[in-house]
C-alpha cells in the first residue's frame, strides 16, 4: 500500500479514542471524538469502522451501531468475533479510528401503530438501543426491555429501562430465552398495543418474527449482513424482500446498508 | 510554475482530470454523492447495465480477502430502460462525464442495450464501456472475454452503433491479454480499459461451504495492482489505442504507476468501498504530485516506463 | 479419540504430513535448519536446479506489494552437479520426504537434469516437481508452461526417465488450467502442482524505473491465495491424478481451505521468509484442527467442498 | 489473512517494548525483552523485525542492526524511511515486536591487519557501532570515530568513544563530509595502522572503499539492501562481487544477510 495517511479523506473522519471501557473480556466500548456523528446519529443508525486506521489489511469497514452520543463525543460498543473486531478491541486510548458516518436509517418510532415500545434485545444486539431508548423517552413512550443473553457478566445495562433479564445459563434473572419471557407477558397481555424493536442473533430474530406475526402485533428487525461500503454502492449486504413485497416493488432484495439496517418483520426474508 | 493541467483528451472527449470511478464500485453516482464531489471525477462509469433489471445474485456477495476483496454481485442492476429514464437524467445534472458500463448475454442484447442509450443520451455522456469480463455471472460475458475472435466480433458490430467513445474492458483471466487489445484496435474502439477482476475463491473451513454464493467470484483491490500494472504493460507494448488501467488504485502514487505504465486514464474501483471519495483523494494527490515533480502536463509520464536498453533487447 | 493421522500416500509414497515447503522459498533446507525442525515437515522441494549453476539476476530480486511480494531471483541455483554432490546429501540426513524441483529451457535439459538426479539418488527422494512455469527468466520453462502440447510432450518424455514422483508445477498465468491438468494426467505425471507466481510488476514513480531489475516478476503471499483457491478447485474438477495446492498459505486455516478445494497436499512458500518454521506451524495449527474437529485423516476433507445442487447444475 | 495469533512461531520472537526512545523527529530507539537476541548477539549482527506483528501488510520484517544489548534487553534504532520504518517508529511501550534475529555475521574484528579501528558512520549508520565499540575496548583496541550527520540534532552518539564529529550544514563539528575529516587525519599519517569499519549512505560506502584503496589500509563496509527472509532462503539480498574474487570462487553474488552484512570494500562492487 502506498502512504494512505498522505490522501485518506475526510469523508472517512479519523477520529481520536477518548475512552477505552471493558465490560468483559472481548466485549468493549469506544468513545471517540467526531462532532459530526456525534451531533447528527439518529437511534438505530451505524458507522462503518476500519479494523486499523491506515492499514488496508484488514481492508474493509467494519459496521457498528452508534452505542451513544453526547456532546461532540460518540461510542460503540465492540463484541470481538474475528480478526476485525478483535484488533478494533484492542485499541487504545489516544489512536485514531478512522470512522464513516452516520449511516442507515434510524428505528420507525414515530408510527402511529403502537403504544408500548418493547426493545427485544441478543447479546450485542443491545448496540442500538441506548439510542433508541433516549429518543423514546423524549416522545414519553412507555419502554419494556427484554434482555438476553449468555451470561450474567455479557449485559451492557446502561441508559436502558424497565429491564426484564433473561440468560441461557440462568446466572442472572429469567431461565431462558428472552423471547419465550416477552411470549409469557404477551400471553398474559400484559403490554398495551405494543411494538417490538428486534435485535440479536438471527435465531432470536426468526423467533420475534413469528411471535409478532402470532400475536398480529408490528415489529421491527434490525439485520445484520456483511458490508463492503455501507452506503449502498457496493450491492454487497441484500436481504430477502418478502414475495408479497417483490411481487409489490418487483424487487427482490432490499440493502441493509441504505434500505435498513432495520426493518418491518413482515417485508423480509431473515 | 503554472497549476499542472490533468485534463486528459481521449479521441474527441475531454476528461477535466485522467480519474474515474470503476463500474460498480460508485453505483449511479446518487449513492455516494453525500461523501463526494462527483464534478472533481474526471468521469464516473457507471454500473454495469443490461437489457432487463437484473436481481443480483443470492448472499453472500462480498468477501474481504488479504488487502483485497471476492465478489459475487451478479451484476445487480436496473435495466437499460430504468437507467435512461431516471440515472442517466440524474448523472447529467453534474459537470463531468458519464460513460455507460454495459453487459450482457449476447451480442445482440450488447448492441440493444447500446442502442437504447444512445437513443437517450445526455449531453455529457461521454460513451461506453462494455464489460465482457464479468467473472461472477455465468452469463457475463466472460465467453467473449476469453475468445478474440468473438471479441473482435463483437467490438465491430458495437462500434457501428455509435460515435461516441467505445471502451472495451478486458479481463486478466487470460494467457495474454495482448491479442484482446489488438483485436480491439482492429476493430474500431477508442480504447480499451483493464483489468477487471481476477477469478478467486475462499471456503468456510467449518461448513465447507464457498463463502460467496456462486463459488468463485472477482478478486479486486490493492492485492492485485501488481497484476494490473503487467497487464496494463503488456497491453501498451502490443497496442496503439488508449488505456484505461483499473486495479487496486488507493492513492496518487499507485495511479502514476498506471500512467508510466501506459495507462492514458485510471479508474478507483474497490478503493471507493473504504473512502467514498477515493476518486477525488487521487486526482488531488495526483496535482500535488505533478506540482512537486514540476509536471505540467499527464501526458508527460504516461509511458514513461524506462526500461535498460538489455532488457529491451531481451524481451521485457 | 484417537491422534489424528496426518500422513498422506501420493504413488506409492507416504509423508507423513501433507505440508511441504515451496521450491525457492526454503533453499536446500540447510540455511532455515536453525530455525525450523525440518523433520517436522512432510517434505522438503528444493529450490529450482538447472544443468549449470545460474548466477540470479541483479538486483533489485524482491519487493514488497499489498499482502504480497513480487520477486524476480533469476533461478539462482547451484546447478544439478553441486546440488548432487551437497545439497542432496545434506538432505538425506533428515527423517522427511525430498522432491527436487527443476527448471531448464529445453526438453532435453530437464531430462538431463532429472537424469543425472536419478542417478544420484539418495534414500528420501521422493521425486521430482517440474517447473515449467518461472515467470521471471526468460528461458525458464514458460514457454512450455503456457502449451498445452509443450507439456504434454515434455511430461511424456520425463516420465520415461523415472518412477518416482514426477510433479508437473502449473502456472495461473494461463485462460485456464484443465487443459494443461489434463494433459499433464494424460501423459503420466503422478501430480500436478499449482499455482507457481502470477506476473506483475512494480514501478518507482521518482525514477520511472521498474522495481524489479527484470521488469515483470512473480506475484506471491497471502495477496494470491484467493486465485491459488479458485485454479486448485478449476483442476480438481477436471483431472484426476492427485493436486498439491500452492498459493499464499500462512496458517494452518489456509491449508485445510485448499485441501477442501480439492488438493491432497499444500505447499508454504512466502511465509517461510515471514516466519522460517512456517510449515511447522501449518502442520501442527492442522493436527490441531483435526483433533478439534474430530477428524482423523486429512483425506476425510480433501475435495470436500458443499457445492449447493443448483450451482453445479448452473456450471460452477 | 487468517488469525496469525494462533500459529506465529516461536522462532519469530514475539518481544514486548520496555523503552521508546525519541532521538529526534522520526529517529528513536526501541528496546524489548528477548533474552535469546539480548544474549547471543554480537556487533555488526543484526535482527529482522515485522513493521506490525500480527499484520502481513506490511508483510515483510525489516532489518536493522542490534544497537546495543543489556541483560535480557535488546535495542534497536530505526530511522522513519518509508511505511514500515514509519509504522515502527510510532510502536508504543508494551506493544510487542516481531523479531527474528540475530541474523548475518559480525564485524570482523580480531583480523591482526590492524591496530586502531577507525570507525567511519554516515547517519542511522550509527546502528551497529555501539556493540562494535564495546567489543573493541574489551579487546582493548584504540578507537576514533568519525561521525557524520546532516545536521547536529540527528546524531546518536551514546556508547561512542574519541568522536570526531562532521555535518552537512556545519552545525557541528567539521563543516564537511566525515570522509573528507578521515582522509585529512590518514595524510597527517596519525592514525597509527588503521582498519575502517564503515556503515552509512551508498556514497559514503564508495568514498570509503577508495579511500582505503588509495592508503592501502584494510576497510570492511557494512551493506544494505532490501530483504525477505534475512537468513539465505529467498536469495533477494545480492552484493555483487569484485571481479577477482568471482574468478576466485565462482560467484557472481554473495548474500548480504548471511554472507554480511559486512564484506572487505575490495571484495565487492558497492
Ligand atoms: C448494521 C450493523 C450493525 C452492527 N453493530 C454492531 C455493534 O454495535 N457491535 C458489534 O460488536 N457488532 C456489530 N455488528 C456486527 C459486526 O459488524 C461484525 O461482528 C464484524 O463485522 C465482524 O468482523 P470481524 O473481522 O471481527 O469478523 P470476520 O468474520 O473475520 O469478518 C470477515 C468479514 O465478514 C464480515 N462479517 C462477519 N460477521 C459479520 C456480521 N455479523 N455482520 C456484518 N459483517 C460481518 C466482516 O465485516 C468482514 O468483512 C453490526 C453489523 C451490522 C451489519
Ligand atoms: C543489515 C541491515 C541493517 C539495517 N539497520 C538499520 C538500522 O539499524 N536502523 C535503520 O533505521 N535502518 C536500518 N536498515 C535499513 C532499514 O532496513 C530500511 O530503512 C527499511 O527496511 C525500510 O523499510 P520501509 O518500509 O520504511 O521503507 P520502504 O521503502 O517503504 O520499504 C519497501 C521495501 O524496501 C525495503 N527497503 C527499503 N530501503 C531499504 C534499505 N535501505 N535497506 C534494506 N531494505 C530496504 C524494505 O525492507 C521493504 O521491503 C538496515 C538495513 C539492512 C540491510
Ligand atoms: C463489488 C464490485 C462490483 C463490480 N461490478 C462491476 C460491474 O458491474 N461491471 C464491471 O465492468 N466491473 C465491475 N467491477 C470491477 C471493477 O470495475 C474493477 O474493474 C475491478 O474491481 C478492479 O479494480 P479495483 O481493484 O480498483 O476494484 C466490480 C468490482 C467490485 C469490487
Ligand atoms: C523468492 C521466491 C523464489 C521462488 N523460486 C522458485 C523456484 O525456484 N522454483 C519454483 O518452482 N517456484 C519458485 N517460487 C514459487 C513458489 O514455489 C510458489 O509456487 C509461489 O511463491 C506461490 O506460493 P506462496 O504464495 O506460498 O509463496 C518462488 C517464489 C518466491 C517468492
Ligand atoms: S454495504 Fe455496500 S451496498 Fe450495502
Ligand atoms: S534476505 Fe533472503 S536471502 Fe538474504
Amino acid at each position: 500500500m502506498g502512504d494512505l495517511s498522505s490522501m485518506t479523506p475526510v469523508a472517512s473522519g479519523l477520529s481520536i479514542v477518548t475512552k477505552r471501557h471493558v465490560i468483559a473480556p472481548g466485549l468493549v466500548t469506544l468513545r471517540f471524538h467526531n462532532p459530526h456523528i456525534a451531533r447528527s446519529t439518529k437511534e438505530g443508525q451505524f458507522v462503518n469502522v476500519l479494523p486499523k486506521a491506515g492499514f488496508l489489511d484488514p481492508m474493509l469497514r467494519r459496521p457498528f451501531s452508534v452505542y451513544w452520543t453526547e456532546g461532540d463525543e460518540a461510542e460503540i460498543i465492540v463484541q470481538a468475533h474475528g480478526r476485525g473486531t478483535g484488533i478494533l478491541a484492542e485499541t487504545r486510548e489516544g489512536e485514531l479510528l478512522d470512522v464513516l458516518g452516520p449511516l442507515g436509517r434510524p428505528w420507525m418510532i414515530d408510527s402511529e401503530d403502537y403504544m408500548t415500545a418493547v426493545l427485544l434485545i441478543g447479546g450485542v444486539g443491545v448496540a442500538s438501543m441506548p439510542m433508541l431508548t433516549r429518543a423514546l423517552e423524549r416522545m414519553e413512550i412507555p419502554i419494556q426491555t427484554f434482555y438476553g443473553a449468555r451470561t450474567k457478566s455479557l449485559f451492557a445495562l446502561d441508559h436502558l429501562q424497565n429491564l426484564h433479564l433473561a440468560t441461557d445459563d440462568g446466572s442472572e434473572g429469567y431461565y431462558g430465552s428472552n423471547v419465550m419471557l416477552l411470549r409469557s407477558f404477551l400471553e398474559k397481555g400484559s403490554l398495551e398495543s405494543p411494538k417490538i424493536f428486534a435485535c440479536g442473533p438471527t435465531g432470536m430474530m426468526r423467533a420475534a418474527q413469528s411471535l409478532a406475526a402470532e400475536f398480529g402485533i408490528p415489529c421491527e428487525v434490525s439485520l445484520e449482513t456483511e458490508m463492503a461500503c455501507g452506503i449502498g454502492i457496493c450491492q454487497g449486504c441484500p436481504v430477502l424482500n418478502e414475495e408479497s413485497v417483490f411481487q409489490a416493488t418487483g424487487r427482490r432484495y432490499r440493502l441493509v446498508c441504505t434500505d435498513g439496517p432495520s426493518f418491518k418483520s413482515e417485508e423480509i426474508v431473515i | 510554475m503554472a497549476a499542472p493541467d490533468l485534463s486528459v483528451k481521449l479521441g474527441s472527449v475531454t476528461f477535466k482530470n485522467p480519474i474515474l470511478v470503476a463500474s460498480g464500485t460508485f453505483g449511479y453516482g446518487a449513492e455516494a454523492k453525500q461523501w463526494c464531489d462527483i464534478e472533481q471525477l474526471g468521469g464516473v462509469v457507471t454500473k454495469s447495465v443490461s437489457w432487463k433489471p437484473r436481481m443480483g445474485n443470492p448472499p453472500h456477495r462480498i468477501i474481504e480477502t488479504a488487502s483485497g476483496m471476492l465478489n459475487s454481485i451478479g451484476l445487480a442492476n436496473v435495466g437499460v430502460h430504468t437507467f435512461v429514464k431516471d440515472k442517466l437524467p440524474y448523472l447529467a445534472k453534474f459537470d463531468t462525464k458519464i460513460i455507460a458500463n454495459i453487459a450482457a448475454s449476447s451480442a445482440e442484447e450488447y448492441r440493444d442495450v447500446l442502442e437504447h442509450i444512445e437513443a437517450h443520451a445526455v449531453e455529457n455522456l461521454a460513451g461506453y464501456e462494455i464489460n465482457i469480463s464479468c467473472p461472477n455471472v455465468k452469463d457475463g460475458g466472460l465467453s467473449f472475454g476469453t475468445s478474440v475472435e468473438r471479441t473482435e466480433e463483437l467490438t465491430t458490430l458495437l462500434r457501428a452503433s455509435t460515435d461516441r467513445l467505445l471502451i472495451i474492458k478486458l479481463t486478466p483471466n487470460v494467457t495474454s491479454v495482448s491479442p484482446f487489445a489488438q483485436a480491439c484496435e482492429r476493430a474500431g474502439a477508442d480504447a480499451v480499459s483493464l483489468i477487471n477482476t481476477l477469478v478467486g475463491m475462499s471456503i468456510d473451513i467449518y461448513t465447507h461451504e464457498p463463502r460467496l454464493n456462486t463459488v468463485t467470484g472477482g478478486l479486486s483491490g490493492p492485492a492485485i495492482k501488481p497484476i494490473a500494472l503487467a497487464q496494463v504493460y503488456q497491453a501498451r507494448k502490443s497496442c496503439g489505442i488508449p488505456i484505461i488501467g483499473i486495479g487496486g488504485i488507493v492513492t496518487a502514487e499507485d495511479a502514476v504507476e498506471f500512467f508510466i505504465a501506459g495507462a492514458d486514464m485510471v479508474q478507483v474501483g474497490t478503493a471507493n468501498f473504504v473512502y467514498p471519495d477515493a476518486g477525488v483523494r487521487v486526482a488531488s494527490g495526483l496535482a500535488e504530485f505533478m506540482r512537486s515533480q514540476k509536471i505540467e502536463r499527464v501526458s508527460e509520464f504516461v509511458n514513461s516506463l524506462r526500461v535498460r536498453a538489455e532488457l529491451k533487447a531481451a524481451g521485457w
